[in-house]
Order: structure tokens, then sequence, then C-alpha cells
């Protein structure tokens, strides 16, 4: 059971590792901004496939962790390219 | 029993990282930024749901299944709040750029 | 064994791709998305070292903070510097350095005896005396408090050298370090639902990491991200330099840490030693008490300070 | 101050759920619990909302049929050879309170197969983005809307009416 789990764990990085490329390349950052999404929901699926494949339950709070804030990196992102830049009052 | 309850996690894991697939599939044909992001968002919470059901039959006892269930509604709320914002970021970007 | 080597090489694969990726990209916004996208790789990374806890601490910072600290950096570079590029001698220096550093860490990586020398039977044989179960923990709360505290001191002097940045006329004045006009209700709904639920989370890796992987700094990052969201969602107004009240927070955890530092000599004839009897609940008092004081300065740290008033 | 002690309800039983039954983390997780409810409460102020509990939970299994059908339907459209997709907006007029109810609701909406609330809403209209603008996504939507507001006890009235 472990030898399968990790191997559906390695399948589901492999298919983040080519969704990432094609996010990261772009062109728009509209793309971009997506690539914390991604790597939320797949990293949480790689870890707790390697959780349940390792008996190691500390590795769950990992995933945890990383559903608690998945969304946190999205909104920050979107507030960055939505919101005016501070300070920007200062220019002439 | 355990033999059935290990081809249960077998065929849902299999179906999640199925899911992952297609999702993978979807951003890389789809033809813009909105289309694809339908693709990250629904298939990915598919897979990784389906990949929580197979493991919940793995789990050590109930307070273990429910942590994976807790983990799985976290990662919806997030999914459901992040595929709104990031609807409206793309549409915003691309009304603003030529 | 395949299985996991196979993942493996998948993995420094893909970390290697991205890190160069994020070193390439000629923009600012498209390496900020690259270095979080790293971040959250090596949370991955980590757990395949059997390192849970900086697993763990990877996952809450890169996850939360970073992003949110290294866009208002960004914002704010691109205000005061303009986007003038580096000389082509600045590039040849920076590269170099960087070589450099790269070169000596590889050379005292490739040189350590097999096997690598180690103080972890000794950690593990001491635990019984401190009465945690987590070496990690009591490797940062006891053995090497001295460190500990001092790091947590230099956490302090940055958060002092972050307000040292307030314009002179701007002492006092509310930070606002996200533009608050155009409010999505779908963050705000997500900070109303999520904000509680962080909060059991964080408060749960902090007492979790007494016996297993977890601790102040993980659970302080996760608060800290909590009250970053709320503040982002414009429910509540960042804190000024001035509040006493966050200044309090801000340096609880440090004076109970040196205060019970100093009670050594009394208790048991040294600075930092912990009487047996009491070890195991004067680590989990500092822990409480630094966890607070982490959310705080994580939280101050990444807000900024209070720009220039129009 | 029962919505208070319900949500601490709640959050000691996520905090069960984290840690286990264990003595010492037990009293902390009531300490947790209250600190947590009350910061639920401040962010949060309780609406009046009476969900019915079987109800609540015969939506839940629907929701759970609806995002395995989404999920399905992107994963066809994907990897069929000649990608069926007519993608385009609608405008949907939502008949529900502004405020939270409306916030939850397009936050459910958005992950009903085919749908995506994209943008700003104005006069009670929400922009939809869809993979397939052949579906009669406005009918489904507005179904989904009626199932959400009974279940939930708000009323759906008309925008236009209580706009003046």
């Amino acid at each position: 059971m472990g030898e399968f789990l990790t191997g559906s764990a390695c399948f589901v990085l492999a298919m983040v590792a080519l969704g990432l490329v094609r996010i990261l390349r772009g062109p728009a950052d509209a793309d971009r901004i997506m690539a914390p999404q991604l790597l939320g929901t797949g990293g949480i699926a790689v870890l707790l496939l390697l959780a349940a494949a390792t008996g190691a339950p500390a590795v769950v709070d990992v995933a945890l962790s990383l559903a608690l804030l998945a969304a946190f990196a999205s909104v920050a992102f979107v507030l960055a390219k939505g919101s005016p830049a501070p300070g920007k009052a200062d220019e002439p | 029993m355990s033999l059935l309850r290990d081809l249960f996690t077998v065929l849902m894991v299999s179906a999640g990282g199925f899911c992952f697939l297609a999702g993978t599939a979807g951003l890389l044909r789809f033809p813009d930024a909105l289309t694809r992001l339908h693709a990250l968002t629904k298939a990915d919470n598919l897979g990784l749901g389906l990949i929580v059901l197979g493991l919940i039959a793995q789990a050590p006892g109930p307070l273990g299944a429910l942590k994976l269930v807790a983990v799985w509604l976290l990662a919806q709320l997030a999914g459901a709040t992040a595929t709104q914002v990031l609807a409206r970021a793309v549409r915003a970007e691309g009304r603003d750029s030529p | 064994m395949s299985a996991a080597l196979i993942l493996d090489a998948c993995l420094v694969l893909l970390v290697l791709a991205v890190a160069v990726w994020t070193i390439a990209a000629r923009e600012t916004f498209p390496a900020i998305a690259g270095f979080v996208s790293y971040g959250l790789l090596l949370a991955i990374v980590w757990v395949r070292l059997s390192s849970v806890d900086v697993a763990l601490t990877e996952a809450a910072i890169g996850g939360g903070a970073t992003g949110v600290l290294l866009l208002g950096a960004a914002a704010r570079l691109t205000d005061r510097a303009g986007r003038r590029p580096a000389g082509i001698g600045l590039r040849i220096m920076a590269g170099a350095l960087c070589l450099a550093i790269t070169a000596a860490l590889a050379f005292v990586i490739l040189t350590l005896p097999d096997p690598a020398p180690t103080l972890a039977p000794q950690a593990v044989a001491g635990l019984p005396a401190t009465g945690v179960g987590n070496p990690i923990t009591a490797v940062l709360v006891a053995y090497r408090g001295i460190d500990t505290l001092l790091e947590k001191i230099v956490l302090l002097l940055a958060v002092i050298g972050v307000w040292c940045l307030t314009p002179d006329d701007s002492w006092g004045a509310l930070p606002a370090p996200w533009g608050t006009a155009r409010q999505d209700d779908a963050i705000v709904l997500l900070a109303r639902l999520l904000a509680p639920v962080g909060v059991v989370v964080g408060v749960y890796i902090v007492w979790v990491g007494a016996d297993d992987p977890g601790g102040a700094f993980q659970g302080g990052t996760i608060l800290a991200a909590m009250w970053l969201l709320v503040m982002m969602a414009g429910l509540i107004a960042p804190l000024p330099a001035t509040s006493r009240r966050l200044r309090r927070v801000l340096v609880a955890g440090p004076a109970l840490f040196l205060a019970v530092a100093f009670a050594g000599f009394a208790m048991s004839g040294d600075f930092l030693s912990y009487p047996p009897a009491y070890a195991k609940w004067l680590i989990k008092l500092i822990e409480a008490a630094l966890t607070l004081s982490i959310a705080a300065m994580v939280g101050v740290l990444v807000i900024g300070p209070a720009v220039r008033k129009r | 101050m029962s919505v208070f002690w319900s949500r601490a309800g709640c959050f000691l039983g996520l905090w069960i759920i984290l840690d286990g039954l264990d003595v010492g983390g037990f009293v902390l997780g009531c300490a947790t619990a209250l600190t947590a409810s009350r910061v639920s409460l401040r962010l949060l102020p309780g609406q009046g909302w009476r969900p019915r509990p079987i109800a609540l939970a015969l939506f839940g299994l629907r929701f759970l049929r609806q995002s395995v059908i989404a999920g399905a339907d992107i994963a066809w459209r994907a990897l069929s050879p000649g990608m069926p997709l007519r993608p385009g907006f609608v405008l949907y007029p939502t008949r529900l309170p502004e405020g939270h109810p409306r916030s939850v609701f397009r936050m459910l909406a958005s992950l009903l197969p085919g749908s995506l609330p994209a943008g700003p809403e104005a006069q009670g209209r929400v922009p939809v983005h869809l993979l397939d603008t052949a579906r009669p996504a406005l009918a489904e939507l507005a179904d989904e809307e009626a199932r959400f507001s009974h279940i939930f006890g708000v009323s759906q009235a008309d925008t236009r009416a209580s706009h003046g």
C-alpha cells in the first residue's frame, strides 16, 4: 500500500509540475497569480498521500497549515495587483 | 475486510489522480486565463476530495479521518474564495491591458 | 523504495527548475510568484527529509507571510527607486558573490564525514529532564535557549528598525499597506470565516509542539497570517507603532523568557537553567508568551512602517 | 448568547478532532474555543440565520454531487480531442438580499459545474463566466438559489423592490 500511495504522490506532483510550467510562463500576470492556488491544492494532496504512505501523522498537520493558508497567497497577489502601491501619492 | 478497504483506497486515489491529470490537461489546452481557472479549481478540488476519501479508509481512527475531512473542508473554502478573487483579478487585468 | 526515489528525483528537478526560473525572471511580480511556489515546494522537500518541524515552518511562512512581505517590498521599491536597471559591474559582482557562497556551501556539504557528526543521541537522552517529548523544542527552549532568546531579541530589533523608517510627520499614523478602496466581498467572507478557525489551528500547532512537530514559531506565524487576513479584508485597522497594547504584546515573550532565565540563578544556580520539577511547565509558559509576541512581530514586519500622509 | 456557546462548541469539536481527547489539551482547548468564539462573534455577528439541520445535510450531499459533476465536466472537456468549449459571460440577476447571503451563495456557485462568478456585480446582477454558453445556466443558478434560500431561511426579495 505504501508503495502505491508514494507512487500516487509522485504522479500528482508531476501533474502539478506540468501545470506550474504553464502558469509561470504567463505571458500575463493573470496566469501567474494562479500558482499559489495550484500548489496549494496539489501540495495538500501530495502531503496527505505521503502522510498515509509513511505513517507519519504529523505530516497531516503540515497539510492542515497549507490548507488554512491556501487562499492567503492568492488574496495577497490579487490585492497587490489591484490596489495602488503605498506611497504612490508621494510622486509629483 | 482489509483487502476490500485497500481496494477502495486504490480506486479512489487513482480517480483523484485522474482528476489532477484532467486539471493539468485543461491548464495546458484551454485558450484563456478564465477557462484555465475553471480547470484549475474544479478538477483539482475534486481530485483532492477523492484522494481524501480514499485515505479516510486508511486513517488510524475516527479522529484521524475527521482531521482529513477538516483539511478538505479548509481547502474547499480556500478554493471557492480564491476562484472568485482570481476571476475578478483576471478580468480587471484583461480590461486594463489592450 | 523505487517510487520514493522517483518522487525525490521529480521533487529535486522541480525545485531546481523553479529556483532557476525565479532568478531568471526579469520582472518583480513573476519572480515573486516563482518564489512563493518555491517555498511551498520546499515544504514537501522538508517532509521528504523527515524534518516535519521545518516543513511546518516553511508551510506557515511560505504560505503566509513571505508573499505579502515581498509584494509590499516590491510596491515600495518601484516607487522609491524607480525602474533603473543595475549596471553591468554590479551584476557581475552580485553573480560572483552568489557563486562563491554556493561553492562554499557545496564544499562544506561534500566534505562532511560519513556518517555526519551529530548530537541527536545526546539531545534525545536529555529529554526526560526537560519534560517535553519533541527534541527540537527541547533544543530550542532548553539546551540552546540562549540562541532562541537572542533570536527573539533580534526580531524585536528588526521591528524597531522597520518603525525607524517611518517619516517624521507620520509617526503614530496607521500603516495602510493595502488599498481599501475596492473591497472584494469574497475576501471579507473568507476572513470572517477563516480567522477563528486559524486561532484554533495556530494554538493547536503550538500545543502539539511540546511532544510532536510544531511549536511557537509555526503557531505564531499562523496567528500572524490570520491577523493580516482580517486586516487585508479591511475588518480591523492596523495598529500604529505608538499603540501601548501592541508594544506590550511584542515585548511579553522575550521579557518572560529573560525573567525566567534570570530566575534560573535563584532556582537552580545558573542563567537559563530550569529546575527539573517545573521545567515542562516553564517551557510551555515561555512558548505561550513567545507565540503571541512572534505573531505580533511577524504581523508588524509584514505591514511595514506608516507611509507619508498626503 | 446562545450563538456564542454554539460556536464555542463547534471550535471545541475542531480542537478535539485536531488534538484528540487528552486531559491537559482539553483545558487549553476549552480556552482556545472560547477565544475563537469571541473572535468569530466580533467578525461575524449572529445574523439570525436558522438553518434547518436535516435540510442542511441534504443540501451538503447535493453540493457534493454538484462538485463531482463539476469536476467530471471539466475532465470531459479537457480530455476530449475536440475540446468542446463555448466560453462567455451571462449576467445573473440574483434575488438574494445584499450582504452575507449573497456572498455565501456566490461562493457556492463558484463550485457549480461550468459556472464561475467573476467580477463586481451591478444592480444585483452578477457576471458569471460560463464554459459552455449553450447550457441553461441562468435557470440552473436560479434553481440553486431557491434551494439555498429555502434551507438557510433567507427570503428572496425582488431586488428592485428592496432598493425602492
